[in-house]
C-alpha cells in the first residue's frame, strides 16, 4: 500500500478503535452549542441572532480540541521518528493525516450544526448557508490547526498553548463563516463571505502542511 | 426462598427467560387499553384541543427516564461494593431503555410545547436537567463502551451513575425550585389530582405499560450480556449443548 | 559503506564526544558501547539524521547525508528507545504500517512470518495496550524480519526488556544479516552472542573528557 | 514533609516549570471571550446582556480543558501507581491535587473575568458578583472535574470523553453562576444564587475526591 | 513474612497463572522468572494491592492485604517498569517528591546522598527530560536507597538498561537488603550477582497451561 494511504488508513482505524474519541468530539460541539441559552438565558429573537456566532464558535473550539491529538500519540510512541525516516515527502504524510483529522472532527460538525440551527430558530437558508460554511471552513480550521499541533509537540505546556497560536489564526475563518450565515438574514447573500471561506481554503492548502512538516522535524531534533 | 440464588448470572438466566414474555404480553395489553382511553375515552382539553393526548406518552415516559436512573445508579452502586456481577449487568442493561425514555419524554415534550408554548425548545430548567439526564445516559453508555475489560469498565460506569444520581432531584423539584414554563407536579399523594379522572386513568394504565415494557426489554437486554460475558464458563457451553 | 569524521555532539555544556572517526565496511557490525548518558543514543540519532551534529561529517556509500538523503532513508531500518507502536492497534496493524511507511515488503504471508519469527502468533490480533513490556518490544522488532533487505540497522538496545530465547533469535538475524554484507550499528549493555570477527566495539567513555 | 502538601506543592512546582501550561488556560480564557462579539456582533446592548452567560460559558471551558493534565502525566510515567501506594488516604491526597488545580485554574479566570466584564460594558456591581460567583463555582468546577479526569484516565478517547462526563455536571453551576450576574441586571439581588453556589461547593466537598479517588483505582487495576 | 496461596491471575481468556504457593522467610529474594508475557508483572502488581487477583489470598506478615493494607503501604517500596519521574522536575526534586508520599525518611543530606550512590551527582539539578534511558532508571532506583527500612521490596526488572557497573551496585544493595532480614521480590532477563542462598526462584512459566 502507499505510504499516503497507510496513514490515513491507520488513522481511520485507530479512530475506529476509539469511537468514543471522535463522537465526543462530536458530542462536546453539541453540548457546548447548548451550555449557551443556558448561560445567556432563553428569548428566542435573541437566541436567534446570536445563534451563528455560537454554533461557529462551538465548532471552532471543537476542532481545536481535538488537535493535541494529531500528533501527540506519535510522538510520545515513537511512531514520528519513523515517519521522518519514511522515503515518501513528510509534507504529504501531513496531508494525509490532516484529511483524517477533517474526515473524523470537521465533517460530523458540518453534519450536525444544521440540526441545532433549527434549535435556536433559525430558518431554513440560514441553515443551508450554515452547512456549506462549515463544509469549506473546517477543512482550513484543521489545515490551520496542525501547524500549530506540530508547533507545540513536546513543548512545555503543548496542550493550552495550541489554543494561543490557533485560534487568532481561525479569528478570519470565524469571521466569514459566522458572517455568511449572518447575511442570510440582513438578506445581502452569503456568496461573497463563502468565497473567501474558499481563498482561506486555497491559501492553506499549499502552506500548512509544509509548515506543519518544518516544525515537526524541530520537534524531533 | 434464596433471594440471592438469584444473583447469579447462572440462575438468573433461565428464570429471565421465563418472565420476558410474560412482561412483554402485559406491556401490550396495558399500552393499547391506555391508548384506547387516552385517545377515544378521554374527553378533548377546552384549552388545548386534542395536542394535550401527547401527555399519556409524555408523562409516563419522563417519569420512567428518572425512576430507570435511580434503579440503574441504585444496581451500578451494588455491583460497586459487593462485586456482583449481575448487579452491573443489569446497571448496563437499563442504560439503553433509560436513554430512550428520556429521548421520547424530551421529543413528545418538544412535540407539545410547539401547539402550546409557540416554541419547540426553551431553556427552562426542567428541560435542561432532563437534557442533562440523557447526557448522563449517554455518558455511562459511553464511558462503558470505551473501557474493554467488562469489570473495569462496570467499575467505571458505576461511579458516574452514582455522581449523577444528584440530577434526578434537580428535574423532579425543578419545577418547584425555579419558576418555569413547565407546569408543575398535578399528579401527588397528598391532595387531590387536579385532572380530569378518565385522563388520570389513562396516564396511570400507560404509566404501567412502560414499566412492563421497561422491565421486559432489560431482561432480554441482561440476557445477551450474560450471554457476552460469561461465553468461556462451563454452564453456557452446556446452554448450547442442550439445545 | 559508513563512515564517520571527526564528529563531535554537545549536549548542554558538556561535551559527550568529539573528533569521532568510524570506518565500517559491508558486513561489519559497531558494537556502541559506553556508560548509561555517554551518547549512543545521541550518536545513533545523529547517524539517523535526525538530530544535528555538533561538527563532523557522515557519508552513507560515500555521500554525505545532506547529498544522499534519499539513499540514505531507502537504505535504513531505525529502532529507538521508543517502540512506536499504537497502543489501540493489534501487533499485525502495527507491523502492517510500519512496513507501508518504511515502504518495506508487505503482505500477509511476511508480516505473519515476522510477527511467528518473535513468537507474537498467538497474540497478533490483541491491542498492544495489553502485551507485556517484552512483548512490546518483540512486536517493534519484528520490523527488523521484514527489513532484511536493508542494508543499514540502527538499533538502540534492541535486547532490553527480553528474554533469553528472544535475545539469541534476534542475535541470530543480526548475524545473517551482517554475513549478507549489511551493516549493524547497535548498542546493548548485556553480554550478547554477536558474530565477533565481524563485531567492531567502540566505547564512548574513552572519548569524552 | 507531609504527603499532602508534598502532592500540592510538586504540582505547583510542575506548573512553574511549565508556566506556558498554566498561563495559557488563562490566555484561552481571554481569547475565547473575545471571539464571541467577533461572531456574534459588535452591538453594546445585546453584547452586555450576553456577557454573564459567555464569560461563564468560557470559564467552564477553560477549567474543562486543563483537566486532563490532573492525573494524565501520573498516569503515563507510573507516578500515580506510587500514589496509590501511599500510607496516606487516596481522597486526601487527590484533594490537595485539587486544590493545586484550583489554584492554578480557577483563581487567574475570577481575577481576570472583573476585566472582561468591564470590557462588555457590565457596571461594577454586576462585576463584583461575576467574581465572586467565579471564586465560589470554579472550586465545584475543579471538583467535579477531578472526578471526570480519573473516569477518563486510560480510558480509550479520554481526552474528549471527559467533556462528555463533565460538562453535564457543570451545567448546575453555570446556570446558578451566570443567573447570579443576571440579578444584577433585573435587580432581584444575587444572594440566593451565591448561596445555591455554595451548597453545590458543600455537596462537591466530601464526594468528589472519594469518587475521584476510587475511579482511579479502578483505572489502575 | 509473605505469604501467597492459591492465587490465580487471568488476562483476557487466558490463564497466567493458578494455584501458585509461595512462602518467603526473612532475609529471602524471590526471583521471578519467565518469559515475556508470563505474568512477572501482573503477579507483583497483585503483591502489592494494585489489581485484585481471580482467586487465592496474600498474607503480608500474617494478616491478608484487606485487614493490613495499611501495614503494607507502611512496609512496601515498589518499583515498576515506569520510572515515575517527572519530566520537568530536576532528578533532586522528583526524589524527594517520592520520599514524601512514601513518607520515607528525607532531609537534604540523605536525598544527596541516594544522588550520590546511583552516581547522577553531577546531573542532579538537570530536569528529567534531558536524562539518557539508563540514567533515569537510575533516579527511580535512588529511591531505594532511601528505602532501607522498608522491609518488603518488589522491584519489576530494576536492571533493565542499566550499565553494568549500576548493575553491580544495585545487586549489592539488594544483598545488603535482605542480609538485614528484609524481603526482596524482584524480576529480571539478565543474569545478575544475587545472593544465590539467599534466593529463591519462581518460574512462571511452569505454572501457566
Ligand atoms: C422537551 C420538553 C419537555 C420536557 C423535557 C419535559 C419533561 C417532563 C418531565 C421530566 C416530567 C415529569 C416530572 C414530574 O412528574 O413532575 C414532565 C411532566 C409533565 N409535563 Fe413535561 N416536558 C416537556 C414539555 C412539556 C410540555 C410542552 C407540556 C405541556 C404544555 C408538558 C406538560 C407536562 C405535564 C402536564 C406533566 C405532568 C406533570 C405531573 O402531572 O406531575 N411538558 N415533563
Ligand atoms: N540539555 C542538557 N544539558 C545537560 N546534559 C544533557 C542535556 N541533554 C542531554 N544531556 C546529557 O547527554 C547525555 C545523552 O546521552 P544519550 O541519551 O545519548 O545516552 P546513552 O549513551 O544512550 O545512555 P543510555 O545507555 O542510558 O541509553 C546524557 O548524559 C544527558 O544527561
Ligand atoms: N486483555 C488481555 N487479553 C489477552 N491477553 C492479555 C490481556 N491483558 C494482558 N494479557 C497478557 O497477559 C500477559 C501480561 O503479562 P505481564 O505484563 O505480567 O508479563 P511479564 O511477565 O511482566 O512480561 P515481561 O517480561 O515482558 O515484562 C501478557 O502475556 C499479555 O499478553
Ligand atoms: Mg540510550
Ligand atoms: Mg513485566
Amino acid at each position: 500500500m502507499n505510504p499516503l494511504l497507510a496513514v490515513f488508513r491507520r488513522d481511520l482505524l485507530q479512530a475506529w478503535r476509539r469511537r468514543a474519541d471522535w463522537l465526543t468530539t462530536f458530542f462536546f460541539f453539541v453540548i457546548v452549542v447548548s451550555l449557551f441559552p443556558l448561560g445567556v438565558g432563553p428569548e428566542p429573537a435573541m437566541l436567534r441572532t446570536i445563534a451563528p456566532g455560537i454554533l461557529w464558535v462551538a465548532a471552532l473550539l471543537a476542532a481545536m480540541l481535538s488537535l493535541p491529538r494529531v500528533f501527540e500519540s506519535d510522538f510520545a510512541d515513537g511512531a514520528l521518528e519513523q515517519l521522518l525516516l519514511s522515503p515518501e515527502p513528510l509534507p504529504l504524510l501531513v496531508l494525509s493525516k490532516t484529511t483524517a483529522h477533517w474526515l473524523l472532527s470537521g465533517v460530523p460538525l458540518a453534519l450536525m450544526a444544521p440540526v441545532l440551527g433549527l434549535q435556536f430558530g433559525l430558518d431554513v437558508e440560514a441553515v443551508r448557508v450554515l452547512f456549506w460554511s462549515l463544509l469549506l471552513g473546517t477543512p482550513c480550521l484543521s489545515l490551520i490547526g496542525v501547524v500549530g499541533a506540530a508547533l507545540t509537540l513536546g513543548v512545555r505546556g503543548g496542550g493550552v498553548l495550541i489554543a494561543l497560536l490557533v485560534l487568532p489564526l481561525y479569528i478570519p475563518v470565524l469571521i466569514f463563516g459566522a458572517g455568511a450565515v449572518e447575511t442570510v438574514a440582513t438578506g445581502t447573500g452569503a456568496a461573497g463571505h463563502l468565497s473567501l471561506l474558499g481563498a482561506c481554503l486555497c491559501i492553506a492548502l499549499p502552506l500548512a502542511p509544509w509548515g506543519a512538516s518544518a516544525a515537526l522535524r524541530v520537534a524531533l531534533e | 426462598m434464596n433471594w440471592f440464588k438469584f444473583s447469579s448470572p447462572q440462575t438468573f438466566y433461565p428464570l429471565a427467560g421465563r418472565l420476558i414474555p410474560v412482561f412483554w404480553v402485559l406491556a401490550v395489553v396495558l399500552a393499547v387499553a391506555g391508548l384506547y382511553i387516552g385517545f377515544f375515552v378521554a374527553p378533548t382539553d377546552f384549552q388545548q384541543g386534542d395536542a394535550y393526548r401527547i401527555i399519556f406518552i409524555h408523562v409516563p415516559a419522563a417519569w420512567m427516564s428518572m425512576f430507570i436512573y435511580l434503579v440503574m445508579a441504585g444496581w451500578a452502586a451494588l455491583g460497586l461494593v459487593l462485586n456482583t456481577r449481575l448487579s452491573s449487568m443489569m446497571a448496563s442493561a437499563l442504560a439503553p431503555t433509560g436513554a430512550l425514555m428520556t429521548f421520547i419524554a424530551l421529543w413528545t415534550g418538544s412535540f407539545w410545547g410547539r401547539p402550546t408554548w409557540g416554541t419547540w425548545w426553551v431553556w427552562d430548567a426542567r428541560l435542561t436537567s432532563e437534557l442533562i439526564l440523557l447526557f448522563l445516559y449517554i455518558g455511562f453508555m459511553a464511558l462503558h463502551a470505551s473501557i474493554d475489560e467488562p469489570r473495569r469498565a462496570d467499575k467505571a460506569a458505576a461511579i458516574l451513575a452514582i455522581v449523577g444520581v444528584v440530577n434526578v432531584p434537580i428535574i423532579y423539584f425543578s419545577v418547584k425550585w425555579w419558576n418555569t414554563l413547565h407546569q408543575g407536579a398535578s399528579v401527588s399523594l397528598t391532595r387531590a389530582p387536579s385532572m380530569a379522572t378518565t385522563m388520570l386513568l389513562g396516564m396511570l394504565v400507560m404509566a404501567i405499560a412502560f414499566w412492563m415494557y421497561s422491565i421486559a426489554a432489560a431482561l432480554s437486554r441482561v440476557r445477551s450480556i450474560i450471554l457476552e460475558r460469561e461465553r468461556n464458563s462451563a454452564w453456557i457451553g452446556q446452554l448450547q449443548e442442550s439445545r | 559503506m559508513l563512515e564517520v569524521r571527526d564528529l563531535a555532539c554537545w549536549r548542554g555544556d558538556q561535551c559527550l564526544f568529539d573528533g569521532l572517526d568510524v570506518r565500517l565496511g559491508a558486513g561489519e557490525v559497531l558494537w556502541i558501547e559506553g556508560a548509561n548518558g555517554s551518547g549512543k543514543t545521541s550518536l545513533m540519532r545523529i547517524l539517523c539524521g535526525l538530530s544535528p551534529p555538533e561538527r563532523g561529517e557522515i557519508r552513507w556509500k560515500g555521500r554525505t547525508l545532506r547529498e544522499g538523503r534519499d539513499t540514505l532513508l531507502h537504505d535504513l531500518m531505525y529502532l529507538g528507545h521508543l517502540n512506536a507502536l499504537k497502543d489501540d492497534l493489534t501487533v499485525a496493524e502495527n507491523l502492517d504500517f510500519h512496513a507501508s511507511i518504511l515502504e518495506l515488503p508487505r503482505d500477509g504471508r511476511l508480516v505473519g512470518e515476522a510477527i511467528e519469527a518473535v513468537g507474537l502468533t498467538s497474540r497478533q490480533d490483541l491491542p498492544v495496550r495489553v502485551l507485556s513490556q517484552g512483548q512490546r518490544r518483540r512486536a517493534a522488532l519484528a520490523r527488523l524480519w521484514l527489513a532484511t533487505d536493508r542494508p543499514l540497522w540502527i538499533l538502540d538496545e534492541p535486547f532490553a526488556a527480553l528474554d533469553t530465547a528472544s535475545v539469541d533469535s534476534l542475535s541470530d538475524l543480526v548475524a545473517s544479516h551482517v554475513e549478507r554484507g549489511h551493516v549493524v550499528v547497535l548498542s546493548t549493555h548485556q553480554e550478547v552472542p554477536l558474530p565477533v570477527s565481524r563485531t567492531r566495539r567502540l566505547r564512548l567513555d574513552a572519548l569524552s573528557r
